[in-house]
């Protein structure tokens, strides 16, 4: 047990000594630093597995405190980093993507300049996506969260022009706004009620002081998923997604799979079980309203996607329609309904990451940036097509990828919650999908071949393998979502967990 | 005499006598001198750090003189505290000004301009032998009379940055010079009721008072005077030249820890000095007042900026409000148990220490950019962060604390203002924390986004020189405070510890 | 054990035919090659299943929610014919690999492969998400057949079929989603589910709509005429074999026949649409040109009257179970058949003339006498038994049971045209007898048999033809009568009677005919919702923007005003102004005030 | 025993002083006069305390003491003041600078 407890620590601290390794080395030094980010990236994954037994099976939660600010009657409060199965969950999923990501940049990158602060800022990044998982109370979730804000701007920022720095420039704007309205809100609860660690079915305290104070309980909530709406993208907070597309393919890869957005949208996650407590927030009346939004966000973004005619922003809305899964399942108040919307939190990363890995290739090898520059890429780069392809099969949601899993799990528990009619809403979204993934899919294999233009069509092993990886995962995901310790099988868990 | 005691009376007198001694020898031994003499410093602050951590409240009387008229010292919280910030700063600016002795001003050589200034060494040193006295005074008088070294030896320092210098620093003269009479008339009203200058005993004679009239009017005063000192809005005009006209390694002491000296003379008045008084509110609702325009105009004129120094300079003036923001919550009673007063006033000490070490680095910063490429013109120094990826960063960290998010005191002392605010009910505490960070984020950026510009660093440019090794090095010193403004993020619990020791409640 | 086999063969193949290159180009053409010849066994397990082992069944619950695979009488013997058909399909493509070297990797050939999978997993599926899972699997790899060569119509074919197909899929998952929620996980326990369901009616119409574009019931049939002459003829047979059949077996599997009361409006509706697709596909197709498109409407019209078997079984509970399993049977003919009859195609054209000439024309107007249902052929048996589920159910006063048999007699005129036009179509230099020949062989002697046992042994529910003198003249008038009006026809066209609008070369009714309505009642549809949407969209925005402008403005405003306060401050006599006032203010209020405040 | 109005007029003629020198310090734009200003309000605020000190018995130590540093900073920050103007206005005559303070 005492090791358990230190390794939810080690883990965060990890990618920051990776960091700390990594700023300094020189330019030059691309084998060393390659080989530091691989190696932080194996052990932390190694960690992170160590965890699944004791947590699942033994429901052990490791634990590990310091005390952080002080309060007036002498308790300070801690920063708490908990290791739950939800916390695991998520961790779980940036451990293994931030080892392909990192393999899929060291290729992605190789031969540009300033790499040494992409790479250190990158594990910055997964430190803070760490913490942001493991973090036992509200506050250590606010530190991280704003950690996170703060260490993406300079990847978004990275080629340093002045698009990119447009782009970084908004999405600061918005994530500092939405991380403020995440402190106060945070601020007003932890006064009224304790610093709310996080736990299955919703903190005493907070349930408490709902009770006696519903007004302010609602605004406190409509504070934290405000704030937190801005991160996860949800409309009409998400125009900052499309335009930090200008990043490197990786660090798209990271905002929508891995890190910011997951981050946003986990924070809801947490907010509504494990704060509030299902039940609680159920009475106060805030799950429909937000359940409403999600299904705008969920409609909108797929109809965006549809207009749009660049590869990566086409990727970019449809995340903001996808990532709002999550948020439906959490929000529709039904068993099934929150075990799909955890479940989706994985697949939807694995989905994203692969078509944006796919993506990246495209551009880097043919050039293309436009759906129509795709044409006839299934006989000049067929893994990347056919990774291309599963993840688009994902997020139209067509069996047996992870997508049709979480898009299934979603229907039963609208069907099982007080809100069948979502059910209208994941219909309409699944044809839409259909509608901009098709196509792309159809252009690659089927389209007419492109002329002279793009001759070109070399795969680089370092960039596909992440791609077929991420594909491969997205079946398997999908095939084995039975089997002990999927997905699925964990947020099953973790919803009973919420509803007990 | 204990040896934390004998540190007490070294932390004051030392640097003094370091001064006086650094005028009698040439330049370059000033500088390992100088070096020697942070160093020393710094380690007789350790033992203060370390008594007051185990709750222990150190004492000196200096020359057997007792109160009403001795060198009363007393090593509590709030004294530790800032002990311990200005120890760091200036370690760190001292090395830095070492290092790269172009930061220290610019005087007149036979004939012609040299960079480097010797004067600087004696003036920091008996700065800092200053700023300590003030944090340790436990009486009225040396407050005063510390807080007048302060003034009379920042004055110099900023009129060392040569001639453009020079009517920035007459400005702040005049300013330094009414605020101390004012401060001066204050003391006296106090000590002509009172008739003693301890703070102790001044709180226990004014207990006793009925008539609230003339501790109120000599605390209006005081305040005033202070405040002036301290550059809150609107008597803030001298900071701007001042600050940025100071050479390299003079402004990051004056943005500082300078101010903070004024600061911590002015809660030793209201909370150790008085006791609450009616009608004190009205002057904390003032301050509060315009501790809220301090931060909003502060803020918009930052933004406004399109040089460095003075950008860096305004955010100053808007985290100064801040400050003054958590006066009238100092007031309050309690909430569910908890003290808001000393919630608020946590949050106040960790919020000025916090901008202590970030405003620092972050001055460093723009000072070393300035230094390099002759200008802080933000246009000019587009892309300039292509060739010091480590002072950038560093800068960022720095950028972190002002803006006062996760991880670090910026973030400890609002969180803290914040909770004092729910606690008391003032709901507009939120909003103006709320403001003044998307502000301070905005000008922050506006500063810091042009240097990571890539695209085009013209050739001939400066900043596309050489970097040479002791130029890495003052990059380091930026390091330091970046890395101290995260780090002491951590140390919240323990500030808040420190702070229970000898406070006024 | 052999289920599971019988599924993962072909799609291991097919997985090989595309890992293949992975190896140099060279290499991966010799191992494509190679699985391609060899692909044909891989159907032998699941034939084998259906004769070994008829109440096979394989679960997996580690896969997907739970996955259970089984046979039963109806999958027993439509997998057979999928088996025979694919088979046959498979040794077609292959050999024509091998002398022509055809363009393209093995993909039709793997295509196929998925594709078997995905059919004969919906007739396996016990669950109904394996049964959407191989629906799926099999829709869309479908798509790569009749997409092979690539040209303009097989594109536009593709598209039309996927965006059907998406629908379709959609509407399935909805009806499905809705039947796992009222219970009916397992397909056993579907149909009761359904009909228990509080959303019974909404869960029909999304099952009729989703397994209607799989059927070809009109007016979701227009894929079918598109798709079907796009295809490479192997394609054509085993989407018209045995694909188009899953909708059907969907229904069956799914629909609450034999449920509640019966006499539901939507079994009104789709007996309705079932007889307009049946007659009016005779219409359309004999005016066509095309012989697989001529054939594509002879399926229209086949699969109308199976729809009809079903919409009985819908409105008549206590018929429902001899009507589904007379549609299974009658499923089972004319898979067969009018598989030979698309195989028959390039046949005819590669073997059409010479000493394999009469054999080949033996075996054309074989299945087609069995499509039309002539007596002693497998339609006969199919047409005699549905006829017997129908008894007693009437339409706008004509009795059911005598309206289908005219469907015989449009199937006649149909054939008769597919007879004329192919006739008449180019030769190829006669060829020895090779794989395609035999294959096609296979499947003619498949059907005159398979049918027939299938029937006796494995459907008992369907009941015995009964081998009277009125079944045979009941078989053979609506052939008769087909002949006749055909040579009336003919007749006709060759005084050139008919009105000169009406061409029999596909010009008066494009194949596809009510696809261009329904292309353009969607994009217009669609331009008109997104029109909408876009206007909302843009009015949004501008009212955001007018409002962000206004702040904007505010902003520059107020911070030009705090500039201009800061320009007076910024002269010493201005400050020294504002620290007088303030200085003086603040005394004045603190020692007034608060001296009064006591 | 000294008379209680002697040192009301004291206090009276320092707060004069005071406001005086305050308000010319802060209103005037000469160098020069600022400072002798400033040195105004220095003295009013001096004399006040000694009027104050005065108050008592034995002229209190306490505000002595006040008044002899006072005096003593008063005198350094005035030299400061002195040299920085000297050199301001140099340069002024020089041409350079600008008149801005």
């Amino acid at each position: 047990m005492v090791v358990n407890d230190v390794i939810p620590l080690a883990v965060v601290l990890l990618s920051v000594t990776v960091a700390a390794i990594i700023f300094p080395l020189p330019q030059r030094l691309n084998r060393l630093r390659s080989a530091v980010n691989l190696a932080g990236a194996v052990v932390k994954l190694a960690l992170v597995v160590l965890l699944v037994p004791p947590v699942v099976t033994e429901g052990a939660r490791p634990e590990f405190a310091v005390p952080f600010l002080p309060t007036g009657t002498g308790d300070p409060i801690s920063l708490v980093l908990r290791v739950d199965p939800l916390a695991l969950f998520f961790a779980g999923l940036s451990a293994v993507l931030w080892l392909l990501t990192t393999v899929y940049a060291i290729g992605y990158l190789r031969g540009t300049a300033y790499q040494s602060r992409f790479f250190g800022f990158f594990s910055l990044c997964v430190a803070a996506t760490v913490g942001i998982s493991f973090s036992g109370n509200l506050i250590t979730f606010l530190v991280f969260y704003e950690l996170l804000t703060l260490v993406t701007y300079p990847l978004v920022a990275h080629w340093g022009d002045e698009k990119s720095l447009k782009a970084a420039r908004l999405y600061m704007r918005y994530a500092l706004g939405g991380g403020v309205a995440v402190l106060v809100g945070v601020v007003w609860l932890t006064m009224e009620a304790g610093p709310a660690d996080f736990a299955e079915g919703g903190a005493a305290d907070v349930a408490e002081f709902a009770s006696h104070s519903p007004t302010a309980a609602v605004i406190i909530f409509a504070l934290l998923v405000g704030g937190l709406g801005v991160k996860s993208a949800l409309v009409p907070l998400h125009s900052w997604l499309p335009a930090a597309m200008v990043a490197p393919a990786p660090v798209s890869a990271l905002l929508h799979a891995v890190a910011v957005v997951k981050a946003g949208v986990f924070g809801i996650v947490r907010v509504v079980d494990d704060v509030y407590g299902i039940e609680v927030a159920w009475d106060l009346g805030v799950l429909t309203p937000l359940l409403v939004v999600a299904s705008v966000t969920v409609i909108y973004g797929s109809y965006q996607a549809l207009r749009q005619t660049e590869i990566k922003r086409r990727l970019a809305f449809s995340t903001v329609s996808q990532v709002s899964y999550v948020v439906l399942g959490v929000t529709m108040f039904s068993m099934a309904g929150t075990a799909g919307g955890v479940a989706h939190l994985v697949h939807q990363g694995i989905m994203k990451i692969t078509l944006f890995f796919c993506a990246g290739l495209f551009a880097e090898s043919m050039g293309a940036h436009k759906i129509s520059d795709l044409r006839g890429a299934g006989q000049r780069m067929p893994w990347t097509s056919a990774a291309f392809t599963v993840g688009a099969f994902g997020m139209i949601g067509l069996p047996p990828t992870a997508g049709f899993i979480s898009k299934w799990q979603l229907g039963l528990g609208a069907l099982e919650s007080p809100h069948p009619w979502v059910l209208v809403v994941l219909v309409v979204s699944s044809l839409l999908n259909a509608a901009y993934f098709l196509p792309v899919v159809y252009t690659l294999w089927f389209g007419d071949q492109h002329d002279a233009a793009f001759t070109s069509g070399h795969e680089p092993r370092l960039l596909l393998v992440p791609a077929l990886c991420t594909a491969g995962f997205t079946l398997i995901v999908g095939l084995g979502a039975s089997l002990p310790f999927s997905p699925l099988e964990i947020s099953r868990l973790i919803a009973e967990g919420v509803f007990s | 005499m204990t040896f934390t005691q004998f540190s007490l009376g070294a932390l004051a007198l030392l640097p003094l006598l370091a001064a006086a001694l650094t005028m009698l020898l040439p330049h370059p031994v000033r500088r390992a001198l100088g070096v020697l003499v942070a160093l020393l410093v710094a380690g007789f602050t350790a033992p203060v750090l370390g008594s007051v951590t185990s709750g222990e409240l150190t004492e000196l009387v200096l020359g057997g003189f007792d109160a009403p008229l001795g060198i009363h010292l007393r090593g509590d919280g709030l004294a530790a505290v800032f002990l311990g910030v200005t120890s760091l700063v200036g370690v760190v600016v001292t090395g830095y000004a070492a290092v790269l002795p172009k930061s220290t001003g610019a005087h007149l050589s036979a004939t012609s301009w040299v960079t480097s200034h010797p004067g600087f060494w004696p003036l920091w040193l008996g700065c800092w032998s200053g700023l300590n006295a003030v944090y340790l005074s436990g009486d009225l008088f040396n407050l005063y009379v510390s807080l007048e070294l302060v003034g009379l030896t920042a004055v110099a320092l900023v009129a060392v940055g040569g001639q453009s210098a020079w009517e920035p620093a007459l400005r702040y003269l005049f300013i330094a010079v009414l605020g101390s009479l004012m401060f001066l008339a204050g003391v006296g009203l106090l000590a002509a009721v009172t008739g003693t200058l301890d703070l102790h005993q001044t709180r226990s004679q004014l207990d006793e008072l009925e008539d609230p009239t003339l501790p109120l009017l000599a605390l209006t005063l005081i305040t005033v005077g202070l405040a002036m000192k301290v550059a809150l809005l609107p008597m803030h005009r001298w900071l701007v030249p001042a600050h940025s006209a100071a050479p390299s390694a003079v402004s990051p002491i004056l943005s500082g820890v300078v101010i903070k000296a004024a600061l911590v003379v002015l809660l030793r008045c209201w909370l150790w000095a008085l006791p609450a008084v009616p009608g004190m509110q009205w002057l904390a609702w003032l301050l509060g007042g315009l501790g809220v325009a301090a931060v909003l105009v502060g803020s918009v004129l930052a933004l406004r900026q399109d040089r460095l120094k003075p950008l860096v300079a305004y955010s100053t003036v808007a985290q100064i409000g801040y400050w003054f923001v958590a006066f009238p919550l100092l007031l309050h009673g309690e909430h569910d148990g908890a003290p808001l007063g000393s919630g608020a006033y946590n949050g106040l000490v960790a919020l000025a220490a916090g901008h202590a070490i970030a405003k620092a680095g972050l001055f460093t910063a723009a000072g070393f950019l300035k230094d390099r490429c002759g200008t802080d013109k933000m246009s000019a120094l587009r892309g300039a962060g292509a060739h010091h990826p480590v002072l950038i960063l560093a800068m960022g960290m720095c950028a972190v604390g002002l803006l006062g998010l996760p991880i670090s005191l910026g973030f400890t002392g609002k969180w803290q203002l914040a909770t004092a605010a729910v606690g008391a009910e003032q709901w507009w505490v939120l909003l103006v924390v709320a403001a003044g960070t998307l502000l301070s984020a905005a000008y922050l950026l506006r500063g810091i986004a042009p240097l990571l510009l890539q695209a085009e660093v013209p050739e001939n440019a400066p900043a596309a020189g050489p970097v040479r090794g002791r130029e890495r090095l003052g990059e380091i010193a930026v390091l330091i405070f970046g890395v101290a403004t995260i780090g002491t993020g951590l140390l919240g619990a323990w500030l808040g510890d420190l702070l229970e020791v000898g406070a006024w409640w | 054990m052999l289920m599971a086999v019988g599924l993962a063969a072909p799609v291991v193949l097919a997985a090989i035919i595309a890992l293949a290159g992975l190896l140099s180009p060279q290499g991966a053409l010799r191992l494509r090659r190679g699985a391609t010849v060899l692909s044909p066994v891989t159907v032998v397990p699941a034939a084998a299943l259906t004769l070994l082992s008829p109440d096979a069944e394989w679960q997996a619950p580690w896969l997907l929610f739970g996955t259970v695979f089984s046979l039963d009488p109806a999958a027993r013997a439509l997998t057979l014919i999928a088996a025979l058909l694919y088979g046959g399909a498979l040794v077609a493509v292959g050999w024509l690999k091998t002398k022509d070297a055809e363009r393209g990797s093995g993909a039709l050939s793997g295509f196929l492969l998925v594709c078997f999978t995905g059919n004969i997993g919906t007739y396996w599926a016990a669950d109904v998400v394996s049964f959407y899972l191989t629906f799926a699997v099999m829709s869309f790899s479908a798509a790569g057949l009749v997409i092979h060569y690539r040209h303009q119509r097989a594109r536009r074919a593709t598209r039309i079929y996927l965006v059907m197909s998406v629908f379709s899929e959609t509407a399935i998952l909805a009806g499905l989603l809705l039947t796992a929620g009222a219970g009916g996980y397992l397909v056993a326990e579907a149909p009761a589910a359904v009909a228990s369901s509080d959303h019974t009616g909404l869960i029909v119409v999304l099952l009729l709509i989703g397994f209607g574009v799989k059927a070809g019931t009109v007016p979701l049939h227009v894929w079918l005429p598109l798709a079907h002459p796009a295809a490479p003829p192997a394609a054509s047979a085993v989407l018209s074999g045995a694909m188009v059949k899953a909708g059907l077996v969907g229904w069956i599997r799914f629909l609450p026949l034999g449920q509640g009361p019966g006499d539901v409006p939507a079994g009104h509706v789709l007996l309705a649409l079932a007889l307009l697709g049946a007659f009016a596909a005779v219409v359309i197709g004999v005016l066509q040109q095309d012989p697989k498109v001529v054939l594509a409407y002879s399926t229209i019209s086949q699969m109308g009257f199976m729809t009809c078997l079903v919409a009985v079984a819908m409105l008549n509970p206590s018929a429902a179970g001899a009507a589904s399993a007379a549609a299974v049977l009658y499923a089972v003919h004319h898979g067969l058949a009018k598989g030979a009859l698309f195989l028959g195609v390039p046949v005819v054209k590669h073997y059409g003339s010479g000493r394999t000439g009469v054999l080949v024309t033996v075996g054309m107007v074989g299945a087609a006498l069995a499509v039309a249902g002539a007596p002693l052929t497998s339609g006969a048996y199919g047409k005699y038994v549905s006829k017997e589920a129908v008894e007693g159910i009437s339409v706008m006063g004509l009795g059911l049971a005598e309206l289908l048999p005219l469907v015989a007699v449009g199937s006649t005129l149909l054939l008769m045209r597919f007879g004329w036009v192919i006739s008449r179509a180019d030769r190829a230099a006669p060829r020895p007898p090779d794989g395609e020949l035999l294959s096609w062989l296979a499947v003619c002697a498949a059907g005159v048999t398979v049918p027939w046992a299938a029937g006796l042994w494995w459907l008992p529910a369907a009941g015995e033809f009964s081998w009277t003198a009125t079944a045979l003249w009941d078989a053979s008038w609506p052939i008769l009568l087909g002949l006749a009006a055909g040579a009336v026809a003919w007749w006709a066209a060759r005084r050139r009677l008919a009105p000169a609008w009406l061409r029999a070369d596909g010009t008066t009714v494009q194949p596809g005919d009510l696809v261009v309505a329904e292309e353009s009642l969607l994009t217009g549809a669609w331009k008109r919702t997104s029109r909408g949407v876009e206007l909302a969209h843009r009015g949004s925005a501008a009212v955001l923007q007018g409002g962000a402008a206004a702040a904007r403005g505010a902003a520059a405003r107020s911070r030009r005003g705090i500039a201009r306060a800061e320009s007076t401050v910024d002269s010493w006599e201005g400050s020294g102004v504002v620290i007088l006032v303030l200085t003086a203010t603040a005394v004045v209020a603190v020692v007034v005030w608060g001296g009064g405040v006591r | 025993m000294v008379s209680v109005d002697t040192i009301s007029w004291y206090l009276l003629v320092s707060t004069v002083m005071i406001i005086f020198g305050t308000v010319r310090l802060l209103l005037v734009r000469d160098l020069l006069a600022r400072l002798i200003a400033l040195d105004v309000t220095g003295i009013g605020v001096l004399l006040a305390l000694v009027a104050l000190a005065a108050r008592s018995e034995s002229s209190d130590p306490v505000l002595q003491a006040l008044v002899i540093t006072g005096l003593v900073i008063a005198v350094a920050f005035t030299g400061l003041g002195a040299v920085l103007i000297r050199r301001i206005e140099g340069l002024r005559e020089d041409g350079g600078g600008g008149d801005r303070s």
